[in-house]
């Protein structure tokens, strides 16, 4: 089987990231999105794709990337996701990305893979691989993840004349804001503007595909990472809290349901590996790792997140802590790109179970 | 005899014509407030079923009685505190504005430390002469924005074990050292508040029970609290009928998995329904049973699995969220709002009121008699208990 | 809403079934059973006829019955289900003579109603109402409950003549006992055989339709009491198991388990004494009443019995100790009847909620 | 040089040809049974990673390695413990003929009364002259109906608490003061004994490690337990096998309910797996994980869930057993008979081995560091401690 540890660079990868993302991130400036929207936290993002170059990892070096691939990637998002880092990496340097390597574009992908630009992929963000519809009519897409703040818009749009992917300058169409449950993944609906054609057809068809079989593939880590930093946080605040002269991590009840959430954690960074290395290596296996990381990953990162609201108590229940932050990235993510329910569904074709 | 007095109030104040808080305190006065308060203190000194059957008769004709909505505290707690123990003067005094809603009142009981464990209360109130002077935090107040009076535990001995060393006072809310600031919560809204206080005063006449009775006084408070459940609900009240509802207007939303997802929560939902009603009916019998902690377990289970359920079968309105915009609102309605809201909310519900950690020792403890968790404080004087 | 609160009577009616029980079963014989199959336990089964008479509670007195109806009956299985009894209660007071009261017979009716013979209604047992067929071509019946050690066999059968309900004796045709998963229950292959036709067409499906609504109604009281029965049995444990010095109950891990177990408990003892009441008024509700009840209660003794197993530790794995009973009688009641799965499937439709 | 060892036993000893303890002694004789132990004990006092590559030269050659199924104890507990701590002389006595299974051994750790908490076993040993005899009484012992000997802890001191107070020996299963009675279990057979041990004698010479470090001994044994997890497993082995296996070929018991709730069971056996996988990874490159008591949770978990599914979906064949007669078989096959006797044999997978309440606590204590139980026997002496 595929090696599902991880290699001492993605662990010097992880180091960089995770001490960019401590250093440009603090949970009460991500709170204030919430009352004050803007697409992403600019500093986090300069560093990641400035100084650390990540936007690259899946972009081959003779298109202007770093020639890495989706372990690497999904390592960023594992730390991404224990921040909840309000940046465009999974919508832009993974899924606009990968749809453009898929159709091997040169114009804009080395500045995607720089950092200099960001894109979006203009579906409804609940969208899944091989269930999908592109724009049809004159009504606005949405909900659009990753557009508010892009440059660049991937719009599969259908018409009479047939399929196409066409890529509009987001100067050139409207990007309305929507008011989400997770404002550090802020959703739009995007209005159609005719722009460039990309792809029509199956090749467009497939560039789509692809871009969202990665998505799907690597938010599976981001989702890992939210959980097992809910799982630590909420064992250290357990460790600490005192309520009744002990600490309430001493309580029996309280530490049997964390050995249970650190059981699903484990398997959770265990799917979502296997799902990336799966990516990384065009697995024939690739669909089942994809819809299983999913199936499972989508889920634990909503229970831990859950558990850490309960465990931190009132605490979990403010403002002002960030535990609310992992919550609703976490009950976001579920249902991005497929609810857990869709892609069991997928599956058991998949593993010649049908009803 | 009673009815008679029914209609004479309702003659010589005729709802349509009065305001609310002077019928509201003809009413009062004329003992048809609680019925089984004494005479003077808004009753009659008649049994307590009796409250029902005038409450019937005052919907019968239009009358109006006060709003619980926004009184809750005063109504349900402080009032049969202050008439099963208060002085004669802090009955005089308190019940009449109580019930008249001219003053509202408020809980100062939970602490930024003692949440689970209420009686870990730090906030202390010292005695010097025949005024206490109160210096502390409490937290999750709901109402003290515009509460006129609250009641209050702090703690006035710190030489002897925890639940020994708390009094229970009646504070005035415009002391000039009480400071209220809102408290945000997960939904965006401020629905409760952080009270600081800082020297604030407190005539003794305003202690209920005696120094160190605190415990025994809110403990009291506490059980008042719990008369609501237990009354009988309609099927598909709660969130499994909001759910349900959208899911026989919006075919989009179907599927077989969260049919069968639905169905669950629905028969959930539709067995605590019962479990309640039958609770409800041993009560009307005189035979109230245990069930009370446990079903409150179930309404957060399924108040949480609901509302998440909700979210995901309808993921394109699920990703998206109402209002973010710092409210103070009102009153709490849980089933208010859109989805994302409820989902929110809905996490409170395992923890305010008791958490589920808390009813599930005392489920296990006093209705199973299993044994007490090894309690580390105790007889150990609060100043020297970890904290 | 209807009465579900216990009246006076059914308290003593309650004391006498269980006095009953304690005196005539103990777990000991009862496992024998498994090595030494007999159709039921006849001290037991003469106690609850011959002294108590409750075999015709649900017979009015002019049939020669009691004139109770399916509140008491349903006490009398939550005792039955509390001593895993090994009686034909359900299957020949219950199923069978509700079929013989819904066609009005009088022939046998009393001697059912006194416990001098006993019944079986000839479907197999995990039929549920609205959901069964009756009886085609040669092939025996099977598994059919109640028909070991039955005098008369209840037989739907469809041919060419259309729909029948017969009445078979059983010395008429072959009853072929089964090794079933629980043996105070025993199953049975069932030879086809003709007898006297009892009733045709429409009648006798609503005959045969009363029985298994009368059974599905009132097995929910037998796996309530069997869900009891465990949970104090296991409180009972813990209590005194010692081990780390302490009694296994006062760990809180275990204290959370029974409080949560203690819930469902209560709420199947609800949940079961509605069906009852709505099978008693012949409520309209009646329908879902017996769903909701089925789909709950089914569940909730299966998931007592094996929590009893578990907090039994190694002494709950052993055929000694008689908690093995409480399992295999609530895993086979689950099946019975009708699966929850299948009674949350019809409840829907009942209740406006369809895919 | 260790190719060449392989070449000569296999050209003098054609396993084709002469019996396989014939066999097996001739391969312990050339050191090649344990090449890490040292020569003399079966082996070549190699590096431990040697031993895959013996193993896989004789399973190219058609030669017999011991059954482990007959002989786990031994061989998976029993020879590592007496290499790490034996004396010569037990070394000597035991090693060969338990690696070519001339002899049998079996466990008597746990009692009726120390069975989560195995250091509470009250089987005493007492010392006079040179021999030790010991009286209790033993349970889940497997295998002990065929075995030649035992390992046993015993009391030895009840004035110390209760960790300090145990001692390991090797016991003769043939001693006149065993008795061994099956014990049977909820799925009709007998896995298992118990055994009732009256004046059994044990020469001073049988006792392993010092008198009082019999808690230190048990362990090392016990750790020795551990190394069958982690080795990566096919998809769909174990129970979710069989019932999707049953799924393709059965159209009549599919239904869209069940297939979700299948689908679910899969995905949780599919990522155990994964995660199975990644452990082995890691132990290949030396960086042991602690996920291998979590992991027997989800196994545990899996098998209860997946056995009562699979009796749930084909419910006219989940209400008939195969055959409840009592046998005492010679090893347990999870997965073997039909789907009543795996349902009721994974009631066990949450006991044996560890109960998964006692494994919850492993991972919240020694994985996550929260703070353990406090011990209410901690340096009690055991004659004093509750039991």
């Amino acid at each position: 089987m595929t090696n599902l540890l991880y290699t001492d660079i993605e662990d010097a990868l992880r180091e960089s990231v995770r001490g960019a993302m401590e250093r440009h991130l603090d949970p009460h400036s991500t709170t204030g999105i919430y009352d004050e929207p803007k697409p992403w936290e600019s500093k986090a993002w300069q560093s990641l794709t400035e100084e650390l170059g990540v936007a690259g990892l899946l972009v081959p070096e003779d298109s202007g990337g770093v020639g890495a691939g989706p372990r690497e990637a999904a390592v960023v998002l594992e730390e991404i996701g224990r921040a909840v880092a309000p940046v465009p990496y999974l919508t832009s340097s993974v899924i606009a990305t990968q749809v453009l390597l898929q159709l091997g574009e040169s114009e804009h992908i080395a500045s995607l893979a720089a950092g200099e630009t960001t894109a979006a992929l203009v579906l409804p963000w609940a969208a899944r691989p091989g269930h999908w519809s592109p724009a049809q009519g004159t009504d606005p897409v949405k909900p659009v993840a990753g557009a508010v703040g892009a440059d660049l818009l991937l719009i599969p749009v259908a018409d009479a004349g047939g399929f196409q992917l066409q890529l509009v300058k987001a100067a050139d169409t409207t990007v309305d804001p929507l008011v989400s449950f997770d404002m550090t993944r802020p959703l739009a609906a995007v209005t159609l503007a005719s722009g460039e054609v990309l792809a029509t057809g199956e090749e467009a068809q497939r560039a789509v595909e692809a871009g969202l079989q990665a998505g799907a593939a690597l938010l599976a880590s981001e989702q890992y990472g939210l959980a097992r930093s809910c799982l630590e946080t909420t064992v250290d605040y357990v460790k600490n809290r005192i309520q009744f002269a002990r600490p309430i991590g001493s309580f029996q009840a309280i530490k049997h349901r964390l050995a249970d959430l650190y059981l699903e954690v484990t398997q959770a960074g265990a799917a979502a590996r296997y799902a990336a290395a799966a990516l990384a290596d065009d697995d024939p296996d690739k669909a089942v790792a994809i819809s299983v990381a999913q199936a499972y990953c989508s889920d634990v990162a909503v229970h831990a997140a859950e558990e850490a609201v309960q465990l931190h108590g009132g605490n979990g229940m403010t403002w002002e802590y960030p535990v609310h932050l992992y919550l609703k990235r976490a009950k976001s993510s579920q249902l991005a790109l497929g609810t857990p329910e869709k892609h069991r569904q997928d599956l058991g074709p998949l593993v010649n179970i049908t009803t | 005899m009673l009815r008679q007095r029914v209609d004479e109030l309702l003659a010589t104040h005729d709802p349509a014509t009065v305001s609310t808080t002077e019928f509201l305190g003809a009413r009062f006065d004329a003992g048809l407030a609680w019925v089984h308060f004494p005479e003077g203190h808004g009753g009659l000194g008649l049994p307590q079923e009796y409250n029902d059957l005038v409450e019937t008769w005052m919907d019968e004709a239009g009358a109006p009685g006060p709003e619980r909505s926004r009184n809750g505290i005063g109504l349900g707690m402080v009032a049969p505190t202050i008439m099963a123990i208060g002085t004669k003067e802090q009955q005089e005094k308190y019940l009449r504005p109580l019930y008249t809603c001219e003053e509202i009142w408020c809980q100062l009981f939970s602490e930024p430390g003692a949440g689970s464990d209420l009686a870990a209360v730090a906030t202390k109130a010292v005695l010097s002469g025949d005024t206490w002077t109160v210096d502390g935090q409490k937290v999750w107040t709901s109402g003290a924005h515009h509460a006129k009076r609250a009641i209050l535990v702090a703690r006035t001995d710190i030489e002897v074990p925890k639940h020994a060393g708390l009094t229970y006072f009646l504070v005035d809310m415009e002391d000039p050292g009480i400071e209220v600031r809102p408290l945000r919560q997960i939904t965006g809204e401020a629905e409760f508040n952080e009270v600081f206080l800082n020297g604030v005063t407190i005539p003794d006449a305003d202690r209920v029970g005696e120094t160190g009775e605190g415990w025994r006084v809110a403990t009291t408070t506490l059980n008042n609290e719990r008369v609501a459940i237990g009354s009988g609900a309609d099927r598909e009240a709660g969130h499994i009928g909001v759910l349900a509802e959208k899911w026989r207007k919006n075919p989009a939303i179907r599927s077989e998995a969260a049919y069968h997802e639905l169905m669950h929560w629905w028969i959930e939902a539709e067995v605590t329904r019962l479990t309640g009603e039958r609770l409800r009916q041993q009560l009307e019998v005189g035979q109230p049973g245990p069930e009370g902690s446990a079903m409150k377990l179930a309404f957060a289970t399924q108040a949480q699995a609901i509302t998440g359920l909700a979210i995901e079968l309808d993921p394109d309105h699920g990703l998206l969220y109402d209002d973010w915009t710092m409210h103070r609102p009102d009153s709490t309605d849980f089933l208010g709002r859109d989805v994302g809201f409820r989902y929110l909310r809905a996490k409170g519900n395992s923890l305010e009121g008791g958490s589920s950690e808390i009813l599930r020792n005392v489920v296990a403890e006093r209705v199973l008699g299993l044994p007490a968790e090894q309690r580390l404080d105790k007889g150990i004087p609060f100043k020297d208990v970890p904290r």
